[in-house]
């Protein structure tokens, strides 16, 4: 079958009616991603990213793309639509970890291969891991956290949703840097809370609380994304703080740039999307050629608890800070100063 | 002076006369959801020749399963006149409870029944509360599904998720009913049927009371047939009909009986439609609410069985998303009142498969979020409207 | 159509009852002999219903008694009203709009049978057709197909339902809140000879009506409510049209004659 | 055969008169949620002494202005027996359209006319579906939120959060009304209450029909100065009253006398209360229903603008989230009824208050997600536990 | 109290409307002089309450036209019958529950004060209590304050509420389905004073009832619906109960008399 993001520029009989496996051409491709609520990034720099490497590297190839709206379930029935349509690799960002690993089962029976995709399927044999770690990323901020937060000084962290795994392991990395100090009395933990749905609106008013209750005594804020961090600068400039107390935030978007280069927030961790999806997409039609990917590519691999090791892309987050921004985001092509000056 | 019981059509009408006088009098039962079914169908399979395949089908009624079970909970409760917001939750709370317990090394069919009576005793909680106590069904399962989130992150909240290895519940949602056997339990379901349908003919005939023609029960049969035949025919040329399924189908058939047929079932449409007159008759309104909810508690449970088995897991996020509004969605597409005392059963299976038929041919397409978003919601909007126009006939006919 | 000798089948006593700021009854007492027809009349408004109600275990009393059968009895709800043998046709018909009239008529009360010991029972939906036509044929009333809903019923249809409803499942003591209210000549006079046929069962009779013909013709006594309280007990043969109109207006002050 | 029609107490009864008599009736209006709500400020006071202090009443206000505009919409739609699922997915789109506008250097004040335009002609689809097609409203505000949702990534999906720098729309939320004008407009509202009461009083004494005492209306008079003295007192220890909560009251207050004053008013109650008597009554029915969801979506797209105004942005998560539901229970918890014709503005005031300081309150306490969902579901349950059983001598005493 | 002379106020010509299967209707014509009291009397099921609604225009005939003021009209909605002059009271009476006796009486009419132009108007709540007390006064009947719910109104209390808003606001035509049914003996009395007084003021008045000596007292002409036709046409002084009733029941075969 024929799938439509990708266009009609290959649709020469592949619309026969019927056949479940091979459709012609060198195949589809199919991109499961997770969400549109909890970062830009996915519709606005994978899916782009990642379609148009596809399309230098193989032409004839599709993809078809698809995201899941934050549901497993949903993402799961994306996968078997997919499967259905005849895609021969799947690359998936998992909404969960763990509840991934039965699409790989599928994908398994079908003959068809799986690339991890940012973020880890667990405890299943999955071919291929492009990453940045998850739990490095709550580390970088932790790390920012304690080396610009005065001594004594109290931190406010505002994590993400609990009922997302990710958001766990955002947490838990910024916790493994900041724990020994708050423990050794460094640093105070003056307030933390997970942020049901990620929403920006239940993040706006736990920081106002936050603030109320330490009555203003607020060194730095751990933010897990930029969304968050927005909604945080929010409260602080309410109680005139914005730009005085650290904030850290997440994905690099365009919107907390912005708020970088105000001086409001702090820093952000970026993620190479640009180059994280087009070695995902070059491993894809890799896998779609038949041929193995190089070995300069794929510099490592990762345990996942599926007892082997899974051969792995891992690509390094970066904190950007408004000294760096020309020499990372900018420098990468990832946006540009005019789109962070003035955000849509 | 003349006493005058007008008869319905006696059983010299022609085959089609129950058909035809339905269509008279508006009531159109399935008519409009299944017409709305077979438009949405074409539409997907004239873009993507996949969507009719045996396979896809197969995944379509595996994507169906979880929702069709809430959906049959909350029609029950609908049927009342209340409305259950928390059976996504339970659900999730269901789904945890299964998997820990399956972690820590219990007899699946152990987890799976104290899965089923967590949900139950959440349900019978729920029906206390909303019946004794008279607090708004509303409010309790709102504040409920509010509680079990809470529940949920607490036993769930810093493992994040919790796969299962056992295999007999990931083989609940990954097994299929083997073709001979599909083909077998086809015969037996209508064989069943046909003679069911004959006997009550007859013994409706000898009393002289108004039945169906010899021709339109063999008429209904035959449809029956062939509407079974095509749909084992299809998916056996993947792997058959999956068990979950097929349980769901068990499920759609006992409740239809039950409520179609039994004292019990009676008491809920009588509830539904007049709960002081229904009071007024004797009937134990409380036992009945309770017992519903009740049972709604376990409808979720079940479909929070189907959905930890299928995902191969529990997380947190159990039980949230679109869960809960697609089965309530899934009831009233089908047909059934929100106001009480009218659907059915059927209509919650009907109206499942309407939500997972769109869902699964957007999919399918691969379109873009926003495109989905907008598509979904306008072909509910245009499944929903056939109905009501079709139907409006009915409303025109009385008030 | 004894009265004071046998001992009553129903007794209310001095029952009162108030409704927010209303004093609905401020003192009711009557008495209902088996084989007895009693009728309870007064203006609008002065209580009847809600009387009937109490009785019915549709509503409980502020204060006050009932006896049946001479035991006190606390009727907390209508099934415990119908185990005592108690049926009754209320003045805002109750019932189901989207049942249709044959389950109306058995609602509560269906023809049942067990498949698999303590689990629902399967309705006999032939067997209540069946038995719903005679009842229905002997009411002289004018019906759709029973196996339509009862929300397309005329005025009169919904009526005598109800009241087929009560004479059916009545064992006791049967009530009927203006029952003819709604019902024309012919069908006015099938419920009035129904009437006379359950109290000739032994079954007793309470019947609220404005229609003093009617009254006169079925009623063996005649309580009369006025604004909430018993002002009068009148034995039929004893009274007329208009001193039961001066008892019902207030015209005639307390005036309480036989018993 | 004499008439009598029973005359409420008369204005030789005591202050407490009007009072008692509710009491006595079982009709208590507000008081029951306005106990729950005083129940809850007492316990979390206790708990932490920050929370009934002028800062974090001020940070109360702000943060139920958005829950508060849609509850008001979601009121008059549940008047009508209706409801609107939409009215959180129709607040972010008029947040996107708001924020784009603005964006694209429109003058701020264009942004929201057109803000609030879009939001009123979604209602006004809305309307006329439900009204001249006939379909429920569940099921059309159900496909229309997924619809806007769509239409919102549409908008932002690529681009993600938009912030806002245009200073008027940013301090629609982050002004705050000036101690001294607080205390003026205190003075003022309280003065015209006071006129208004005892002119209808005198104009009922003069027309001999039941009316209040003089005294009970200077009680009132005297609640009312104390009641509003108090809170701008508090308020003023901080910031003073913002100006958010400001338009939010005269919404309110509008609104209220919309309702319960007008001739239109009394049709929404009406045709709550029986649609057909309406119809009979030579009512519009249609107008008033498409109006009445017109102004849902005015009010939707009013919440959203407060809502991007606070967050200083808009996103593809705009109107989502527990937003919904939040407005919903709002006007539950305030005493609406989900079944038509009971209930009012000050109702959707009141619970969003109780919302907004439950949520409030555990966000000061910093528990964790699992105790605050527990914790939030239990004070739901409770607030309206209270409410059911005092209000149940009014059930008892009738329907 | 004239008929033939002047030309029709109302006049139904062979109307038919069909429920589903139920044929309800299956020609009805009636004529309606102003200043004339006409009765439509008829077995229950007959077609009388389907016939009023048609003209009230709550339902809408399948076939058949109506004439008001000689002019063919077409019915679409309650709203529309009103505007033409016609009031009515319906069998189940059309209240609202939720709102109270006087907010009942004035609704769709409520007095109103413009503050604004086209913008909503106020209510003058103290002008309408005032006007409601004389009104409910003159039909005898005990009430509760105006100011409760009408939920709580016993049968006979909805039914004057009900008698009171038609009375109040029909200009030209007004049409009572079995107004008296739930009433009282001195209600009955007001009310049917009340017609008098209406027809007297040139209004016309289309009547129901199943009470042949109330009818008989208070109508011009009556005309009799059976099995949803009309089949026949009595003018009151030539016509007595048995001959009513006789055609009612169909004992007699299409009799029609006069006009
Ligand atoms: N549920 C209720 N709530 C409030 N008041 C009520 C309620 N039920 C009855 N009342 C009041 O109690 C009084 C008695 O009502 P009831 O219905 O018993 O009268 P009734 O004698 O049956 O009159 P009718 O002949 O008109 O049917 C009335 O004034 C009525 O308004
Ligand atoms: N909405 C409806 N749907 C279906 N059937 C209806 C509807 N309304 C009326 N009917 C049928 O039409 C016939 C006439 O009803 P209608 O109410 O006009 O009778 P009526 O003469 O007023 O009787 P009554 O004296 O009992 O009030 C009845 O058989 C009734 O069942
Ligand atoms: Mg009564
Ligand atoms: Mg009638």
């Amino acid at each position: 079958g024929s799938a439509s993001t990708s266009s009609a520029s290959n649709d020469s009989g592949s619309n026969s009616s019927g056949g479940s496996s091979s459709s012609g051409g060198s195949g589809t491709i199919a991109l499961l991603l997770p969400d549109t609520t909890s970062s830009a990034r996915y519709e606005s720099q994978d899916k782009p990213d990642f379609t148009a490497e596809v399309k230098k590297l193989d032409s004839s190839a599709q993809v078809d793309y698809q995201n899941a709206q934050g549901d497993a379930t949903t993402q799961q029935q994306q996968a078997e639509a997919a499967i259905t349509n005849g895609a021969k690799v799947l690359v998936v960002d998992p909404v969960d970890s763990a509840a991934a690993a039965t699409i790989v089962t599928e994908a398994d029976k079908a003959g068809v291969k799986v690339i991890s995709y940012d973020r880890m399927i667990s405890k299943a044999p999955v071919d291929y891991y492009v990453s940045f770690n998850n739990e490095d990323v709550g580390k970088l901020q932790g790390q920012y956290i304690a080396d610009h937060t005065p001594k004594g000084g109290t931190v406010v962290m505002i994590d993400g949703a609990q009922t997302d795994n990710n958001a766990l392991q955002f947490a838990k990395g910024a916790h493994e840097v900041l724990d020994p100090l708050f423990k050794n009395g460094t640093l105070k933990l003056g307030y933390e809370t997970y942020t049901p749905n990620w929403d920006p609106q239940n993040g706006l008013r736990e920081m106002e609380q936050a603030l109320t209750k330490l009555n203003n005594k607020v060194d730095a804020v751990l933010s897990a994304n930029d969304g968050l961090a927005g909604s945080i600068i929010q409260a602080l400039s309410a109680q005139h703080l914005a730009g005085k107390v650290p904030v850290t935030g997440q994905d690099a978007t365009d919107a907390g740039l912005h708020d970088i280069m105000q001086g409001t927030q702090s820093m952000t961790v970026y993620k190479a999307v640009p180059k994280e999806a087009q070695v995902a997409a070059q491993l894809a039609v890799d896998i779609l050629k038949g041929q193995t990917p190089s070995s300069d590519v794929v510099n490592g691999t990762q345990d996942n608890g599926s007892g082997n090791p899974i051969p792995s892309v891992l690509l390094q987050p970066v904190v950007v800070t408004k000294d760096n921004i020309q020499d990372t985001v900018i420098k990468d092509g990832f946006t540009t100063m005019d789109k962070i000056n003035n955000p849509k | 002076m003349s006493t005058n019981i007008q008869q319905q059509n006696g059983s010299s009408a022609g085959p089609f006369s129950g058909f035809r006088a339905r269509i008279a009098s508006g009531d159109l039962g399935l008519i409009p959801v299944i017409i709305a079914l077979i438009v949405i169908w074409i539409m997907f399979q004239s873009v993507n020749g996949n969507f009719l395949s045996g396979r896809n089908l197969s995944n379509l009624i595996l994507q169906i399963a979880e929702i069709g079970m809430l959906g049959i909970g909350e029609t029950f409760v609908l049927l009342l006149g209340e409305i259950d917001l928390s059976i996504g939750a339970v659900s999730g709370v269901a789904a945890a409870v299964l998997v820990l317990l399956s972690v820590a090394g219990v007899n699946p069919w152990i987890c799976i029944i104290a899965s089923v009576a967590s949900g139950g005793l959440i349900g019978l909680f729920q029906g206390f509360w909303v019946t004794v106590i008279g607090v708004p069904a509303f409010i309790v399962t709102l504040a409920g599904s509010l509680g079990y989130q809470g529940i949920l992150l607490a036993m769930l909240g810093s493992t994040g998720t919790v796969p299962i290895s056992n295999k007999t519940l990931l083989n609940l949602t990954s097994t299929y009913v083997t073709p001979w056997l599909g083909w077998v339990t086809v015969i037996v379901v209508v064989v069943l049927y046909a003679i069911g349908s004959f006997l009550m003919q007859k013994n409706r005939e000898n009393r002289h009371l108004p039945a169906q023609s010899t021709g339109s029960t063999l008429m209904r049969s035959l449809l029956l047939v062939i509407v079974s035949a095509v749909v084992i025919g299809v998916l056996n040329t993947y792997r058959g009909l999956p068990v979950a399924g097929f349980i769901l189908l068990v499920f759609v058939v006992l409740f239809a009986f039950i409520t179609q047929s039994t004292v019990y079932g009676r008491h809920i449409y009588a509830l539904g439609g007049n709960k002081e007159a229904a009071r007024r008759a004797g009937i134990n309104t409380r036992a009945i609410k309770i017992s519903i909810f009740t049972l709604a508690g376990f409808m979720g449970a079940i479909g929070g069985i189907i959905g930890a088995s299928r995902l191969g897991s529990a997380s947190p996020a159990s039980g949230g998303g679109n869960l809960l509004m697609d089965s309530i969605a899934a009831a009233v597409i089908g047909g059934t009142s929100l106001f009480g005392g009218r659907g059915s059963m059927w209509n919650a299976l009907a109206g499942a498969l309407v939500i997972g038929s769109v869902e699964n041919g957007m999919d399918l397409l691969s379109a873009p979020s926003s495109t989905k978003y907008i598509v979904e919601g306008g072909i509910l909007l245009i499944a929903v409207t056939i109905d009501t126009v079709t139907r409006r006939r009915r409303t025109q006919a009385g008030r | 159509m004894s009265s004071a000798q046998s001992s009553p089948l129903l007794s209310v006593q001095n029952i009162r009852k108030r409704f927010g700021a209303v004093q609905a009854l401020q003192g009711v007492s009557l008495d209902v002999h088996p084989g007895e027809v009693v009728a309870l009349v007064g203006d609008n408004g002065a209580g009847k219903s809600t009387t009937i109600k109490m009785i019915a275990g549709v509503e409980q009393p502020d204060e006050g008694q009932i006896y049946f059968e001479n035991e006190p009895v606390s009727l907390s709800s209508p099934a415990v009203a119908e185990r005592y043998g108690i049926q009754t046709v209320y003045q805002d018909l109750a019932l189901c709009d989207n049942l249709d009239i044959v389950s109306n008529l058995f609602l509560g009360r269906e023809l049942r049978r067990t498949l698999i010991p303590r689990l629902p029972k399967m309705l006999k939906k032939a067997d209540m057709e069946e038995r719903a036509l005679p009842v229905l044929r002997d009411l002289a009333i004018n019906l759709p197909a029973l196996t339509t809903p009862v929300a397309g019923l005329s005025g009169g249809q919904r009526q005598m339902v109800a009241v087929a409803r009560a004479v059916l499942w009545g064992s006791k003591l049967v009530m009927l809140d203006e029952p003819t209210a709604a019902l024309g000549v012919a069908q006015t006079k099938a419920v009035l000879e129904l009437i006379e046929r359950l109290a000739s069962r032994g079954v007793g009779v309470l019947v609220i009506s404005h229609n003093m013909a009617d009254v006169l013709q079925v009623a063996d006594r005649i309580v009369v409510l006025r604004l909430g309280r018993t002002v009068a007990n009148f034995v039929k043969s004893q009274t007329n049209r208009e001193e039961l109109v001066a008892a019902i207006t207030g015209a005639t002050e307390e005036v309480s004659t036989a018993q």
